[in-house]
């Protein structure tokens, strides 16, 4: 199962790359979601996995019964999709407001509208 | 979005959604849930509001300004892990008070609650705060 | 207390920005006192001190071999006068020169700054102390050769002289970290005793080529000797000063200082004496063809500062006392002609020899200056100049014969220029030209006169009375070549063969002159071809136009192409490091997949592939929600049931966010070239191949134990919850949960302020 | 124990919190933003002094042991860099009195302000790996938005390109940080670094070096290093100048330090590959940053690509690997930081008044604004290294390593980096300074005499008297910055430090 996960994890960076390598901006913000996706994954399952025992200690017990899932990647990742809720935000509104600025979607005319403010001329 | 049913699902949906998000901050200690869940949840069910009634009503039936809500959330998490420093701790230690409820196991009320309560708090705003601005701006 | 003599100039240069704003006109004789008092100090020290010199040594870095170290050595104290004595008069004539001038403040505050800061070259006793001074002179003859800073060409000069001897200066500093490393000391008079560990390692050759670039750049030596007349932008007094008589002797002092440490080498020897006498005979000859008085002059100091490096080569007694002797009456007979030659520019509003002339009789004293410092240059018995010619044919004429050769070509041109400076403008019938400016001429105001009267009178003196400084030569000579020597200086010989050779030069030296106006014409087509300053152009063209090339190349403003250069060398680096280390390595226990888990991962490999190639936006956004909806249930079924709710609700969330934007927004576009395409599907794949045998590995490496199991056992008993993931967040991890929402509140503040923000026109964004 | 070490993190938080508090009245929040900065620096102040007499402080949060909590370290690098952090929201701070307008300060320019403080800080003090992330995130956000706020064309242009580029970084980041955990099974630095130094098999190894390269990928774009700098000369000059200040002097240098950090105590099994590796990166990083300087025509594109190339400078210690060499570069970050914060202010100054940063259209202002010639003259030439300024002892301590360390090439390149650097700053004293301004063309309006306030210089004067007094105190700061390079080529002290009686 962990090779399987470890190919979709594969899988999704691809993807992910592959859409941030484009000129429109909301593809490369999809991208970005999918990146983030994929490396969530890749430290919910480097880790090791197990199925099914939740980290939570049972009602009669004082101390977590073995085997159970690892707590700590599930905390580090739960953190990192809060994170990435909170880019993901900003990025949308900053595409938006980018596309209305400029009226274009693509970045390469963003980047002939800002010519003289931008980069080399 | 003016679906008729859709918002009187709603009107009777959201009550019961905030009390749901309630629940969920609550058992969040021993159970599944906590500060994150509730918050979106209860963020959740105002979303649902928005679309239904305009980020107008549903800012009235927040009735305050989400920044305060966040900007409060932030102070509350932050003098929770301020409270251990007066007594000498590090910053963020557990301090425990013992509640006793009778006929049960003693609750256990600390520090980390009021930080949950931040989370639980900065959570709710901010998501808000995207849905409102969102449906207002774009 | 005797550094802050050395000091005095820099706080002086304060006060003379203050000084210059409340009191234009007296501002110059007022600060020409600090160079006077300094000159009676250090006369006073060479004359009673030298046997025994005073040194210093106060602490300042002493962790990187930086100590506030001076030596008032003969050698630091002959240049120390010849700077402050030359430094008083060039005060005393800037005073008239720039007389009511708009930057007068400036100027001094430059001037000052450049003098301090020589007196601490050549005082210094601490290598890194020295470099420092070093480099201050050249920032502030930076500041003065730009001192006209309205024209290119000043900027132009300016900019060349900084970066020539900036180059030498960094090299240097190489060098001398080189000599301190090697020799574990950064002091100079401890350096002297470990000359032999320097000279016997094997980076003695690397360092002494490092240390002679800084010394070749700042004394304008060939190939580097360009700057020097484009330097003559400066203001005159600025080029007698630093350009004649102090600066481009910097480099000089130094191998004089090296010689100790470093000289008696073969190397020493070879590099130095053949640099030497080529700027000897290039300076010669580029002087003759000149027209403008300053170039003239500049040219020469050239073949002049050729000459004293190339006696410094051969290093011994003999040839250490020629350059002593030459530097000094140098410095008198430049300085004072450099001086004349402003006055003449300041008087008659040209510089040019073929249009000067008839001077002598509105400008008497100035003429006959003109002709004593002339005749001192042309070494005409009994100026000094007479003299330093004397001792200098006496060395050479040991030498090699290519070197005799070049040293008497030098003298010969010597002989034309100063006959060219003394005759031209003052005693040749003057030129007629219609608008000639020459009517109004007199006579230069006293304090531009004072400098050259005295400097070339001082000439005339020494000559006069050579032997009576014997023992101040000896003096230096001997902490040059920190031994003692037994030197005397006399005016007359006999008909020795340096004075025949010494009276041929001046014979061919009148008869050439004659010749100059035709010889000039000949000797400016020389100098139209290619020279050492075409191929600095050159290089530093090359350079820009690299440079330009290289960033246009790499910040072409495409975001796509900097993605895929970051990613390309992050995967490549990353992969190449696992494959070629062999870090491959697969987990030994595996738990068996089960369908609908493979069901899950089909989805989401299918939505993923879907949301590539998806022509409208509402199917890549919903591509992008399966993929988080499976992936929320594949986090339940491997035991995370709160990372499933959360990232249930939070796709949901992002899924309206995009819904809402994406209606506003325009259709998808591929604009893409199918080139394009295939190359990034190629970086795709080799990424996605990348980070699955990343995963596989650090399966396949678990080497320790996770620290969880602390979670599991305290999270009830002393953070009070069951649910440990909880625990973690909001105890034993609770800093990174404060961090997490605080970066979600300014996400929300930045998408109310994103969103918000309105572009008022004419909003002012300077708020008092 | 001290709580003091949370200090430099809360208070921007707090005073973050509180402007964010007062979005009604941005008076309030201009008086709320510089009281922070004060009340932040004078912390800093302590909590340097205290580190410099304990060495090395230590804070569990949370009172969780090490590894299991989260643990604050100040050692001497932490403590210098959040001081310098503090001294730069001081001077930046008082400056954006004058530079920020109504409107930015309305949408949460002092919040944002304290917010990024609060991150660079964390990332300075903490000793988890994970929690940097969090840091990191912080500082980041923050600085996408101020990077953003104000929503101009070019503006938008340069943000994009930044976000997209450090979401990135940041996904890079993580996936390592998940492998590394899969490996070692532990966050904690100190930990990570007794854990790596008990691995022998070579499978492991390579693994940790692979690791190391995405690691380095991951700061290494937040440092800007080469190939990965292109988002910093990209947007940095299209924020305000105060924006860009604070960016220039803080945020490239959170990557450095945290590369220094790991590449001393985590990632030092393998240095004959990793070191090297970075030295040949920061040669290219010194070249490629300073001809971009060169050929630049604009007053703030100059100075971002003199970031780049200042960059390579600061690995260049860490590639050599040395306790000199990580001296020269913990004394050129701080050289560094306050020097280019104050380019940077001051070519808002220039940019004020010349209505323009193009170069060619500037001029005439050593003429017009002596004062702020100068005070452009003390960072420009202590950025081309001209002695007795702070810039000449960075460069002559790293030059010196590296030739004791035999490495001539590079030495060689430094040497050749450091007179183009003073080339492109004396260009900009050419353009801007020197040559005559140019005449109005008739399309610009005439305006009338501009006036500078003090909010305006005096965080300069602040910053240039600093360059100057580092200079000519050489001797006791450069024996901090040696102490600290010791400190961090022996880390064990740290580790025990850290993990207590483990």
């Amino acid at each position: 199962m962990e090779i399987i996960l470890a190919i979709m994890i594969g899988g999704l960076y691809a993807a992910a790359v592959y859409m941030i390598l484009r000129r429109s901006l909301v593809k490369i913000l999809i991208g970005i979601v999918l990146l983030s996706q994929a490396t969530n994954m890749l430290i919910f399952v480097s880790s090791g996995i197990t199925r099914g025992n939740s980290p939570v200690i049972k009602a009669e017990e004082t101390v977590l019964s073995q085997p159970h899932a690892d707590p700590l990647p599930q905390a580090l990742v739960l953190t990192a999709i809060v994170i990435s809720f909170g880019l993901t935000a900003f990025a949308l509104a900053l595409t938006y407001r980018a596309y209305k600025s400029v009226k274009t979607d693509d970045l390469d005319k963003l980047r002939s509208a800002a010519m003289g403010g931008e980069e080399n001329v | 979005m003016n679906s008729f049913i859709l918002r009187v699902t709603i009107r009777y949906l959201l009550p019961l959604l905030l009390l749901f998000s309630i629940y969920t901050f609550l058992r969040g200690h021993n159970e599944p849930g906590g500060g994150f869940a509730a918050g979106l949840i209860a963020a959740a069910s105002l979303s649902l509001y928005t679309i239904a009634y305009g980020a107008k009503r549903a800012r009235q039936v927040l009735s305050i300004d989400p920044r305060f809500l966040i900007g409060s959330g932030l102070l509350l998490a932050l003098i929770s892990g301020l409270i251990p420093i007066l007594m000498g701790k590090p910053f963020l230690s557990g301090v425990w008070l013992k509640i006793p409820i009778p006929r049960n196991t003693p609750f256990d009320i600390g520090t980390p609650f009021f930080f949950d309560l931040g989370v639980f708090f900065v959570v709710a705003g901010v998501t808000l705060m995207f849905v409102f601005i969102f449906e207002e701006e774009i | 207390m005797t550094s802050l003599v050395v000091f005095a100039g820099f706080f002086a240069a304060l006060f003379a920005l203050w000084l210059t704003k409340k009191w234009r006109t007296r501002a110059g004789l007022i600060l020409s006192v600090l160079p006077f008092l300094q000159v009676v100090f250090f006369l006073y020290l060479l004359f009673t001190k030298t046997a025994e010199p005073v040194r210093m040594n106060l602490p300042w870095g002493d962790i990187i071999g930086l100590s506030l170290a001076f030596n008032f050595d003969g050698l630091g104290l002959l240049f120390a006068v010849l700077i402050s004595g030359i430094g008083f008069f060039v005060c005393l004539y800037a005073s008239g020169y720039l007389k009511g001038h708009q930057d007068l403040g400036r100027f001094y505050f430059w001037l000052f700054i450049f003098m301090a800061s020589m007196l601490g070259v050549v005082l210094s006793d601490n290598l890194i102390l020295l470099f420092i001074f070093w480099e201050l002179t050249s920032l502030s003859s930076f500041f003065l050769i730009g001192f006209k800073h309205d024209e290119q060409r000043s900027r132009d000069a300016a900019l060349q002289a900084l970066l020539v001897t900036g180059l030498g200066g960094l090299a240097m500093l190489a060098g001398f970290v080189l000599i301190g490393e090697i020799s574990g000391t950064y002091v100079i008079s401890e350096l002297f005793h470990s000359g032999h560990l320097l000279r016997e390692s094997t980076l003695y050759l690397p360092a002494l080529i490092l240390v002679l670039a800084g010394a070749f750049t700042k004394s304008a030596q060939f190939p580097f000797h360009f700057w020097l007349p484009n330097a003559m932008e400066a203001p005159t007094p600025v080029s007698a000063y630093l350009h004649s008589a102090t600066m481009v002797k910097a480099g000089v002092y130094l191998l004089a200082r090296l010689l100790p440490i470093m000289g008696g080498t073969a190397e020493w020897q070879n590099i130095i004496v053949v640099v030497g006498a080529i700027t000897t005979v290039i300076g010669a000859i580029l002087a003759l063809g000149q027209t403008d008085l300053k170039r003239l002059l500049a040219y020469s100091t050239v073949s002049a500062l050729g000459t004293m490096t190339m006696l410094l080569g051969y290093g011994d007694t003999l040839a250490v006392k020629a350059c002593i002797i030459f530097i000094t009456a140098h410095a008198f007979y430049k300085g004072a002609l450099f001086m004349i030659a402003g006055s003449i520019d300041h008087e008659a509003g040209t510089r040019d020899i073929r249009f000067l002339g008839g001077l002598a009789k509105k400008m008497p004293v100035t003429a006959v200056t003109a002709a004593v410092a002339a005749l001192s240059m042309a070494g005409v018995i009994p100026f000094f100049g007479f003299v330093a010619k004397e001792v200098l044919y006496e060395r050479v004429l040991q030498a090699n014969l290519w070197v005799l050769a070049a040293v008497v070509f030098a003298a010969f041109a010597n002989v034309i220029v100063a006959i060219l400076i003394c005759i031209n403008p003052f005693w040749r019938r003057p030129v007629e030209i219609s608008d000639s400016p020459l009517k109004t001429i007199h006579e230069a105001p006293v304090a531009m006169l004072t400098g050259p009267i005295v400097l070339a009178f001082i000439g005339l003196m020494v000559g006069v009375f050579a032997s009576g400084s014997g023992e101040i030569i000896k003096a230096v000579v001997s902490a040059t070549v920190q031994q003692s020597v037994n030197i005397k200086l006399a005016l007359w010989h006999g008909l020795t063969p340096p004075f025949i050779l010494s009276l041929l030069t001046l014979i061919a030296g009148f008869g050439v002159y004659f010749l100059i106006p035709y010889l000039r014409i000949l000797l400016q087509k020389l100098y139209r071809l290619p020279g050492p300053e075409k191929i600095y152009q050159l290089s530093w063209q090359f350079t820009l136009r690299f440079a330009s090339i290289i960033i246009d190349k790499l910040q072409n403003g495409y975001l796509r192409y900097y993605l895929s250069t970051i990613i390309i060398s992050v995967i490549g680096g990353a992969g190449l490091t696992l494959l070629l280390k062999g870090g491959l390595q697969l987990p030994e226990q595996l738990l068996a997949p089960r369908f609908y888990e493979i069901g899950l991962v089909l989805i989401v490999l299918i939505a993923a592939f879907y949301a590539t190639i998806a022509k409208s936006r509402l199917a890549a956004v919903a591509s992008m929600g399966a993929i988080g909806f499976s992936i929320s249930i594949l986090y339940l079924l491997f035991g995370a049931p709160d990372l499933s709710m959360t990232q249930f609700l939070i796709e949901s969330l992002t899924v309206i966010l995009f819904v809402v934007a994406f209606y506003h927004m325009p259709r998808f576009a591929d604009f893409s070239s199918p080139h394009a395409r295939v190359r990034d599907v190629f970086i795709a794949l080799f990424t996605g191949a990348l980070m699955t045998v990343l995963v596989m590995s650090s399966l396949g490496n678990r080497i320790f134990p996770p620290i969880s199991q602390y979670y599991a056992e305290n999270a009830y008993l002393l953070g009070h919850g069951r649910n440990v993931v909880n625990v973690i967040l909001i105890d034993f991890r609770g800093i990174d949960t404060l961090g997490e929402i605080t970066v979600l509140s300014i996400a929300a503040l930045g998408v109310f302020a994103l969103l918000k923000y309105r572009n008022r026109k004419g909003s002012k964004e300077i708020s008092k | 124990m001290t709580n003091l070490l949370v200090a430099p993190i809360l208070i921007p938080m707090l005073f973050g919190i509180l402007c964010l508090l007062s979005f009604k009245s941005t008076r309030l929040q201009r008086i709320l933003g510089f009281v922070g900065t004060i009340v932040l620096f004078c912390a800093s102040l302590g909590l340097f002094f205290l580190t410099l007499k304990h060495e090395i402080l230590v804070l569990h949060i949370g009172s969780w042991p090490a590894p299991y909590g989260i643990t604050l370290v100040s050692d001497l690098f932490s403590a210098i860099m959040q001081l310098l952090t503090s001294i730069v929201g001081l001077a930046v701070g008082w400056y954006s009195l004058a530079m920020i307008g109504e409107q930015r300060t309305a949408f949460g320019f002092y919040a944002l302000f304290h917010f990024l403080l609060m991150g660079v800080n964390g990332s300075f003090l903490t000793a988890d790996i994970f929690n940097l992330y969090v840091w990191f995130e912080v500082m980041l956000i923050s600085s996408f938005v101020m990077m953003a706020l104000g929503g101009e064309r070019a503006q938008m242009a340069g943000a994009l390109k930044y976000v997209v580029i450090n979401l990135i970084s940041s996904a890079i980041f993580l996936a390592a940080l998940g492998i590394l955990y899969g490996i070692a099974g532990t966050l904690n630095m100190a930990d990570l670094a007794v854990k790596f130094s008990q691995i022998d098999s070579n499978s492991s190894r390579a693994l940790i070096s692979a690791l190391a390269v995405l690691f380095l990928a991951a700061f290494g774009i937040k440092a800007a290093i080469f190939p990965l700098f292109f988002w910093l000369p990209a947007s940095y000059h299209t924020p305000p100048a105060a924006i860009a200040a604070v960016f220039s002097g803080l945020l490239t240098k959170v990557g450095v330090y945290a590369l220094i950090r790991v590449f001393t105590l985590i990632f030092i099994q393998d240095t004959g590959f990793t070191h090297t590796l970075i030295l040949v990166l920061s040669c290219l990083t010194m070249l490629i940053g300073v001809f971009g300087a060169m050929v630049q025509h604009e007053f703030r594109r100059v100075l971002s690509f003199h970031i780049v190339s200042q960059i390579g400078y600061m690995l260049m210690g860490l590639g050599l690997f040395t306790p000199l060499a990580l001296a020269a570069s913990v004394f050129y970050i701080m050289h560094h930081i306050l020097v280019k914060t104050n380019l940077f202010l001051v070519s808002g100054v220039v940019e004020y008044l010349g209505k323009t940063a193009d170069l060619n259209k500037l001029g005439g202002l050593y003429r017009s604004q002596p004062l702020l010639a100068i005070l452009f003259l003390i960072p420009a030439m202590s950025l081309a290294g001209i002695p007795p300024l702070s810039g000449f002892f960075a460069k002559f301590n790293l030059i010196k390593t590296g030739l004791l360390e035999s490495q001539y090439w590079v030495v060689g390149i430094a040497l050749i980096v450091s007179l183009f650097t003073l080339y492109s700053m004396i260009k900009l004293w050419n353009q801007a300074f020197w040559k005559p301004a140019p005449p109005l063309s008739p399309d610009v309006p005439v305006v009338q005499e501009k006036v500078l306030c003090k909010p305006m210089i005096l965080p300069i004067v602040l910053l240039a008297s600093l360059t100057i007094l580092v200079g000519v105190g050489i001797g006791p700061v450069f024996e901090i910055a040696m102490r600290t390079g010791v400190q961090l080529f022996e880390p064990a002290r740290y580790i025990t430090a850290v993990l207590g009686g483990l």
